[in-house]
């Protein structure tokens, strides 16, 4: 083995300015403040047009859920779940339901492997819709999201017509999912799909060959690749920097492994690499969507059953279920002890390195101007920082 | 509102520095008469074919706002348009649960819109508490800190509802029946000490405007 | 990686080796070896990445059980170190040297089950909660429901009967005496 | 930064050309997709009030409520949700649990109000506008959070089963009884239905968690006979039970049989409570049936110095003489008897009250009687020619089978009647190797027996005609004279008399059919004996039956002749099953207790 | 130019009518434009009245100081004083309004008077990004108004006054005599310094929503914030109107206006849905950029 020394990054040096010279300015950006994703707060410190320093402040979406999840059975944390991370729902309830039918020692049918598939390539899509229009609004560009939100809203019209529900699907349950697919429904998904590449090709050309937004994006928020791994970054943001990683190659769940698809992988990592990652990712997903339909199987069960909800007891043990969201690696940690209610279950949202660490160490020295767009082009959702 | 007893009239902004009790008012809210018949009718409905709400997503709710907002619904043509700031708003939309520590933000950006000034509730727990009911770090009912105008049901109510709602809302305006303000200058104290119960560090003046 | 496992215990003293998933295992530790354990881990046995960490409360036990969960993406797995911690002296070693977001991470632990990492950057500010007063409120013995029910008002009117003794009630009324 | 960074994003302006994406009237345009999760619907009819739905929401939105104009009546306890949208998350888990699948969800999204306070309703009570919605959430087909299929229960074949008398239900092994009891709801319907009151969830509670100590005491707090009545019961609670709604009823009959089989009877004193000390009174039940036994029993937990007078040689009554052993094998309800004795209750076999004892001696001799005698003597046919020796009863064919004598049925039999005793009579001359006719009045579905033993008959062999009125019996001619008769019957038709009530069956003139046949067992109903009872004892008698009151108690109290008369099962009550007699000897037990010790009026 | 000082006093408010309520259906209208590149379908062109309406009918506001209150009316005045001094329809008593000799320079100072006033008034107001934009504001302003100036010296140079009824009269006869055709560089360089005048993407730093939301109106409400939209039709209408009649021939109905500013405002909208925001230093350097330099371009081709 190769011996390597003990190596630590000493931390980055946090400027200490003195608020009382004057010199400085303190300002608060949000909760509420159109220019931050979601409701967060950012504490920066302005010297002149420039932040000195940044700090995250998270909290204000907090519900306790894993507190509320040990209180529940592990089937009435099915609803709660997908509540942790608003605009992407459907990872909350693919990983919890992984853990559980893992602990529980349970095989779903082939086919509820292939609608869960679609599920989560469906919500990427339509997670990332939403980002791109945030991206060109925090850069001033109110024209994009007012497509993308609208290509999201078909998406999410797929998702009503597949499982009831707009925002909260609530469709991947434990043991399976819970409906088959409507009849015509894939043939809408293709329609959809059309619509949203043809839209995706204007956005292409209006959004990243634009003067304006490559002097905004271009250079802003370098993430070395040597951050990849000691900040936990994941997902587009460590791809953007050249580390091809992707859970959905790299663990295989899933139907993944027989679909064809290439990692994307960037170079410059900085915001317009970020945003062009994501843009192909998109490609990609809809290229996805199209694979699935094309090979999910046509009949055959969709659910396992399962014993009685309402005693369900899941044997002592614990797991650690990850799949790739749009933001990278979103995880549950489901510990049981053996009985009927969840001992501890710990939810890894990607933002939870990406707004806070990652993104209180990149604002340092950013216009202030540039926060918004530099804090969209991380790709956080609070939501899943604070549970 | 019988239940609302009024306790020992509240703080002024005492504890505040000099420079700070510039910014805010240091009056306590007072109730303002309607303007008379036809020129309250006028300007009642100036204001609910101008809703301007607030840009301040607090909790899920928000996600629904932005296919509210763009172009597949396209609420500016209802006169419906999002404003970054509390002093220019007069609608606000609680997008669902408030934590204790969004509650206090609430109630800040609330004092801070001038009136008439309306509240939108969205989805359950805004009602009672909704999925979060055992929270404790959650509200159950958000009509104990701000008077609020119009319900939606719904986790989360569909974009139409949010229309709907707003519908609603201009009926009520239109009626004159949207008397939040007055209602929350009324009874102030009752606010107040039900805010103060639930904020544990209090450290914003009383008068927050 | 059964290697590993010797390996770790003839350092660390590691034991527990439990095989969950193909990719994924988890060991237990002792808390004081923690940190050189993780630190090797990270810079010996490829276990860069830091997924998480979290803490349990075993408070049957009189313990919290920390979990980290590393993973080497080279060789494609992820390992779950676990060590257990008194309840009543909870301090352990920071990691936040060796991970840059680790600090996030032992700010959250110290706010929501009051175990203490010294040295971590903020890590006594208030994470998520915000003028806070009650116990760390991730620990077992706190009653969300109960906490809930003393602080939030509710919305009066609601009622609820059993089936069965309401059938009682209204159908053998004498076999309730 | 080349020429077209600055050309291409005009392209923003293509769109101006196009049309634009916003719905013009979003609210009429758009309805919820057919599967959309919207507001609450409830088929109040196919509801039950289970309460399944309030069990399974995570956000306590459920309330049951009592609905006016709905009484609680077996299997329907007469609440209805009510759903509380300050709360209510749209997760639909309500809708895929629910047993009966009467709550569904409609498309429809729409409800606002500035008064908080209205969020509150009860679907398919309060009238709603989306109410009788078509489209909206219903639960996938094949998609079910319940079992709706009970776990098969193990018994011998058919073509096996006539062979001999071997008992035919195997029970269930731990891991089928573990998983039957997973598939209770705990709703409680049961409860009202059952005659006892058992608490069946309890026990099923206690099956599910390999408690059975804690099962067997929650049986024993209601019910002495859980072995028999694991077997025979007529399980009115699987009527009631609400996963019945939707699939087959929670096989509570045969958990209750598992836990009684899985503990031995050493083990029993164990899990169940012991006497009380002696209170020095006396009490004689009469009849060691399964109402006499219980009364004895309680009467023993309390405390009392029990004696059951027995006529027959063996305790049990009809347990053991009107239920044949492939049903209830003799092991099993020895085992109840034996653990009933084991507490102290002495049983005198073989004393007949009214022949070797009167009922005024026991009354002299104890303060208490409890009389549980039952209904011994068979209805005749009553039609010309029934006095004829192969006309044969039912129950005495029954009896003489428990107490192995030769039966001497012949190849071909008739079994005339449609109870539980027509049915057992049958199956019991197929095991002896008869052809068998059953001739029932009406049709199959108006028959009082269980419907498996009804299905177990007729698949064992037995030929079922329906509609036959008996008309006579004749002495069969020539050398078979006296050896066997011709039974005559005459076809029926069934007519509806009145509005309402089931119809009757009326004779189709000129349809008479006869057939020779070995044996005719009548099988038409029992009557009790009272001959014991004289008028000095002072019990009031209404339509041959004892009158008593909502106690139980029969006399008007202790005379000084000597202590309070009660009684109870099938002498009293009209549902003529063993767990209404196992109830009102408990009933009794604690009547006698109360009027014996003077506590309550 | 006959009518006595009091019926041109009159005539004034006339005018003053109009164009705000011009500006406000121009507003309205640029707004459905903008919606339909948005995919959308837009408010209704008569929806800033009732805005305006709405902030009047508000029943409290609250104030930081006279200097708070005195934002707005600067800026109001300044938006008054920028068209009163601008004739709106050449050789029309009616829109003539005050322009006399030398009005060109009036114009140029209240161009800048609203923008100065509105920002000691808005520093008032306390909350930090009203500074920030303030600021930001100023910044720009200095940085556009260089290629402005420079294209209005152009020309000033070019017809030799500084009265804007000369320089209309002296494009009158068709197209070619327009600015735009005989000084072109000037009108380009007048055009970009028009972006971010109107503060339109992606020069819109000023009040950029989504970084300082919304710059220095950031704490005006009620009747102020009614002052202030009543303010952004004039202005808006003044400069349009000033655009017009420096280089695009003026106007001899009010058709002729109509349709000309309508043109000139377009260009706004048509750059603004194409484009991001700039941040203010990029937009400073690039005002001071190839603006600028078409800008002397244009002085030196008029010059010589």
């Amino acid at each position: 083995m190769k011996k390597e020394k003990l190596r630590v990054i000493p931390p980055a040096e946090r400027a200490n300015p003195d608020l009382e010279s004057g010199k400085y300015l303190l300002m608060w950006q949000g909760p509420q403040h159109p220019g931050i994703t979601g409701n967060m707060s950012l504490k920066l410190i302005v010297e002149g047009d420039s932040v000195v320093d940044c700090e995250t402040h998270v909290g204000y979406l907090h519900r306790g859920f894993e507190k509320l999840m040990e209180r529940r059975l592990w089937m009435q944390n099915f609803p709660l779940v997908c509540r942790i991370a608003v605009p992407e729902p459907d990872f909350n309830e693919y990983c919890y339901a992984a853990a559980l039918e893992e602990l529980a020692g349970i095989q779903i049918p082939d086919k509820a492997v292939w609608l869960r598939t679609l599920s989560l390539e469906m919500i990427r899509l339509a997670s990332f819709l939403m980002w791109i229009g945030g991206q060109a609004g925090a850069f001033g560009h109110g024209t994009i999201i007012q497509w993308s939100v609208t290509m999201r809203d078909y998406v999410l019209d797929l998702f009503e017509e597949l499982s009831g529900g707009r925002i909260y699907h609530m469709y991947i349950i434990p043991g399976g999912v819970r409906g088959d697919v409507p009849a015509g429904f894939f043939k809408h998904v293709l329609e959809i799909m059309d619509t949203v590449q043809k839209n995706l090709d204007d956005i292409e050309l209006v959004m990243f060959h634009n003067v304006v937004f490559k002097m905004r994006a271009e250079g802003l928020g370098y993430i070395p690749a040597d951050w990849v791994d000691h900040y936990g970054i994941t997902g587009p943001n460590a791809r953007a920097a050249g580390v091809a990683r992707d859970l959905r190659k790299d663990l295989g769940y899933l139907a993944y492994p027989r679909l064809d698809f290439k990692t994307i992988v960037g170079q410059k990592s900085d915001a317009y690499e970020r945003a062009r990652l994501r843009l192909l990712e998109m490609y990609q997903c809809i290229d996805l969507i199209r694979q699935i339909v094309d090979q999910c199987p046509k009949d055959g069960p969709f659910r396992e059953k399962l014993p009685n909800p309402l005693y369900w007891k899941i044997p002592a043990g614990e797991t650690y279920v990850a799949a790739e969201c749009t933001r990278g690696e979103y995880g549950f940690y489901v510990a049981s002890d053996g009985s009927d209610k969840p001992r501890r279950v710990a939810v890894r949202g990607p933002s939870y390195t990406h707004a806070v660490a990652v993104m209180e160490r990149l604002a340092r020295g950013v216009n202030i101007a540039d926060v918004a767009g530099l804090m969209v082009s991380l790709h956080t959702y609070p939501p899943e920082i604070e549970r | 509102m019988s239940d609302k007893k009024l306790k020992p009239a509240p703080l002024a902004n005492e504890g505040l520095s000099p420079d700070e009790r510039g910014l805010f008012c240091d009056a306590a809210p007072r109730e303002y008469e309607p303007a008379k018949g036809v020129i309250e009718d006028f300007y009642n409905w100036a204001r609910a074919e101008s809703l301007w709400i607030l840009g301040f997503g607090t909790g899920c709710g928000a996600i629904e706002l932005r296919p509210l907002m763009t172009s597949r619904f396209d609420m500016y043509r209802y006169g419906i348009q999002a404003r970054p700031t509390p002093r220019q708003s007069c609608v606000f939309v609680i997008g669902g649960y408030a934590s204790v520590k969004t509650l206090k933000r609430i109630v800040r950006s609330y004092e801070q819109m001038m009136g008439p000034k309306f509240v939108v509730a969205l989805g359950s727990c805004t009602i009672n508490g909704g999925m979060y009911w055992d929270s404790y770090n959650t509200i159950k009912r958000i009509d104990q800190y701000i008077p609020v105008d119009v319900y939606i049901t719904g986790c989360m109510p569909r974009p139409e509802a949010l229309l709907a709602g707003f519908q609603e809302l201009k009926k009520i305006i239109k009626a004159g029946k949207g008397e939040g303000q007055n209602i929350y200058a009324r009874d102030f104290a009752w606010y107040k000490a039900n805010q103060k119960q639930i904020i544990k560090n209090w450290d914003m003046p009383d008068y927050n405007w | 990686m059964n290697e590993l496992a010797t390996r770790l215990a003839a350092r660390y003293g590691a034991r527990g080796w439990h095989d969950q998933r193909a990719d994924l295992a988890t060991i237990v530790l002792d808390a004081d070896r923690l940190r050189d354990a993780l630190a090797y881990l990270r810079d010996q046995e490829g276990y860069r990445h830091l997924s998480f960490a979290t803490a349990i409360d075993n408070i049957e036990r009189g313990v919290f059980t920390l979990v980290y969960t590393l993973r080497s993406h080279d060789k494609g797995h992820s390992l779950i170190v676990h060590a257990d911690i008194d309840r009543q002296k909870p301090v352990v070693d920071s990691i936040h040297l060796l991970w840059a977001q680790a600090w996030t991470y032992q700010r959250e632990m110290k706010e929501w089950y009051g175990i203490d990492f010294p040295g971590s950057p903020r890590v006594d500010e208030e994470f998520v909660l915000e003028g806070w007063e009650g116990p760390p409120m991730m620990r077992r013995d706190f009653d969300s429901l109960a906490y809930s029910d003393a602080t939030y008002a509710e919305r009066p009117g609601r009622a609820t009967s059993d089936p069965a003794r309401h059938m009682k009630e209204q159908l053998y009324p004498e076999a309730a005496e | 930064m080349d020429i077209k960074d600055f050309i291409a994003p005009f392209a923003v302006w293509k769109r101006a050309f196009e049309k634009p994406f916003t719905v013009k009237k979003p609210i009429d345009e758009r309805p919820g997709a057919p599967r959309y999760r919207g507001f609450h619907i409830n088929d109040a009819e196919r509801c039950v009030g289970c309460g399944t739905c309030e069990a399974i929401c995570m956000n306590k939105a459920i309330d049951l409520v009592p609905v006016e104009g709905r009484e609680a009546k077996e299997g329907d306890s007469g609440l209805r949700p009510r759903v509380d949208y300050g709360r209510c998350c749209w997760c639909a888990l309500c809708v895929d649990i629910c047993p009966s699948g009467s709550l569904n969800m409609s498309n429809e999204y729409l409800w606002i109000d500035s008064d908080p306070d209205v969020f509150r309703y009860t679907p398919g009570v309060d009238k709603k506008p989306w109410d009788g919605a078509e489209l909206g959430y219903r639960r996938a087909e094949g998609y079910r959070l319940l079992d709706e299929q009970r776990v098969p229960m193990a018994e011998l074949g058919h073509r096996e089963a006539v062979k001999s008398f071997l008992e035919l239900v195997q029970g269930y092994s731990r891991a089928q009884a573990e998983k039957e009891a997973d598939r209770c709801v705990s709703c409680g319907l049961c409860i009202a239905s059952c005659p006892a009151h058992m608490d069946i969830p309890g026990y099923i509670k206690a099956v599910r968690e390999g408690d059975l100590d804690t099962g067997l005491r929650l049986l024993y707090e209601t019910n002495p006979f859980p072995e028999a009545c694991g077997r025979i019961c007529t399980h009115l609670c699987e009527g009631a039970c609400s996963i019945g709604t939707g699939g087959d009823p929670v096989a509570i009959r045969w958990l209750k049989r598992y836990i009684a089989d899985q503990v031995e009877l050493s083990a029993y004193a164990k899990a169940l409570p012991r006497a009380e000390p002696s209170v020095g009174k006396k009490v004689a039940v009469v009849g060691a049936g399964p109402g006499g036994l219980s009364a004895a029993y309680y009467l023993a937990l309390l405390g009392y110095e029990v004696k059951v007078y027995e006529k027959d040689g063996e305790a049990g009554g009809m347990l053991r003489y009107g239920i044949p052993e492939y049903r209830l094998p003799y092991p099993a309800l020895d085992k109840d008897i034996g653990y009933i004795e084991s507490l102290g209750v002495t049983i005198k076999r073989g004393v007949a009250i009214g022949k070797d004892l009167s009922l005024s001696d026991l009354r002299r001799d104890y303060h208490a009687v409890y009389l549980s005698t039952g209904l011994p003597v068979a209805y005749g046919l009553e039609v010309p020619g029934d006095k004829h020796p192969r006309v044969l009863d039912g129950v005495a064919v029954l009896a003489a089978a428990t107490r192995g004598e030769e039966l001497g049925l012949g190849k071909r039999v008739a079994v005339i009647g449609g109870g539980n005793v027509a049915m057992d009579a049958a199956r019991t001359a197929l095991r002896h190797g008869a052809a068998v006719d059953i001739l029932y009045r009406r049709r199959e579905e108006d028959m009082p027996a269980d419907a498996d033993e009804i299905r177990e008959a007729k698949a064992e062999g037995a030929r079922l005609i329906e509609k036959s009125i008996p008309v006579e019996v004749k002495d069969a001619a020539g050398a078979l004279a006296g050896k066997a008769a011709l039974f005559v019957w005459n076809e029926a038709e069934m007519v509806q008399k009145e509005e309402g009530k089931r119809p009757v069956p009326e004779a189709i003139p000129g349809a008479l059919r006869e057939e020779l046949y070995d044996s005719i067992i009548a099988a038409i109903g029992q009557g009790p004996d009272l001959s014991y009872v004289t008028e000095e004892d002072g019990v009031p008698m209404k339509r041959f039956k004892p009158l008593v009151d909502a106690r139980g108690m029969a006399s008007p109290g202790a005379s000084p002749k000597g202590g309070a008369i009660f009684a109870g099962g099938d002498l009293v009550n009209d549902r003529k099953d063993a767990i209404s007699a196992i109830a009102d000897g408990h009933r009794a037990a604690l009547s006698i207790d109360r009027h014996l010790s003077g506590k309550g009026a | 130019m006959d009518a006595t000082l009091l019926q041109r006093v009159g005539y004034a408010f006339v005018s003053l009518f109009v164009i705000t309520n011009y500006g406000l259906l121009l507003i309205g209208s640029m707004a459905r434009i903008s919606a339909k590149v948005q995919g959308r379908v837009g408010q209704p062109v008569y929806q800033p009245y009732i805005d305006i309406i709405k902030s009047s009918a508000k029943r409290n506001s609250i104030g930081h100081g006279v200097m708070f209150y005195l934002g707005p009316v600067f800026r109001l005045a300044g938006g008054v004083g920028t068209y009163m001094f601008i004739p709106a329809v050449f050789g029309s008593a009616l829109f003539m309004n005050f322009s006399d000799s030398g009005d060109l320079l009036l114009v140029m100072y209240f161009i800048f008077f609203g923008q100065l006033g509105m920002a000691l008034g808005a520093s008032e107001g306390g909350h930090p990004y009203s500074a920030i934009g303030v600021s930001r504001g100023l910044a720009q302003m200095t940085a556009f108004e260089v290629p402005f100036a420079l294209s209005v010296i152009a020309v000033a140079v070019q017809y030799g006054t500084l009265d804007i009824t000369a320089i209309v009269a002296a494009q009158q006869g068709g197209f070619m005599h327009w600015t735009l055709a005989t000084n072109p560089l000037a009108v380009v360089a007048a055009l970009i310094a028009f972006l971010g005048m109107s503060m339109h993407n992606p020069f819109s730093v000023v009040i950029a929503p989504q970084e300082i939301p919304i710059g220095p109106p950031t704490e005006y409400q009620s009747n102020l914030l009614g002052m202030l939209q009543t303010n952004r039709a004039i202005f808006n209408g003044a400069k349009l109107v000033l655009y017009m009649n420096l280089f695009f021939g003026g106007a001899t109905n009010i058709v002729v206006m109509v349709i000309k500013t309508f043109l000139i405002y377009f260009i706004n909208v048509f750059v603004g849905q194409a484009f991001p925001r700039l941040r203010v230093d990029q937009s400073i350097r690039f005002f001071l950029g190839v603006p600028t330099l078409i800008g002397i371009a244009s002085v030196l081709i008029a010059a010589f």
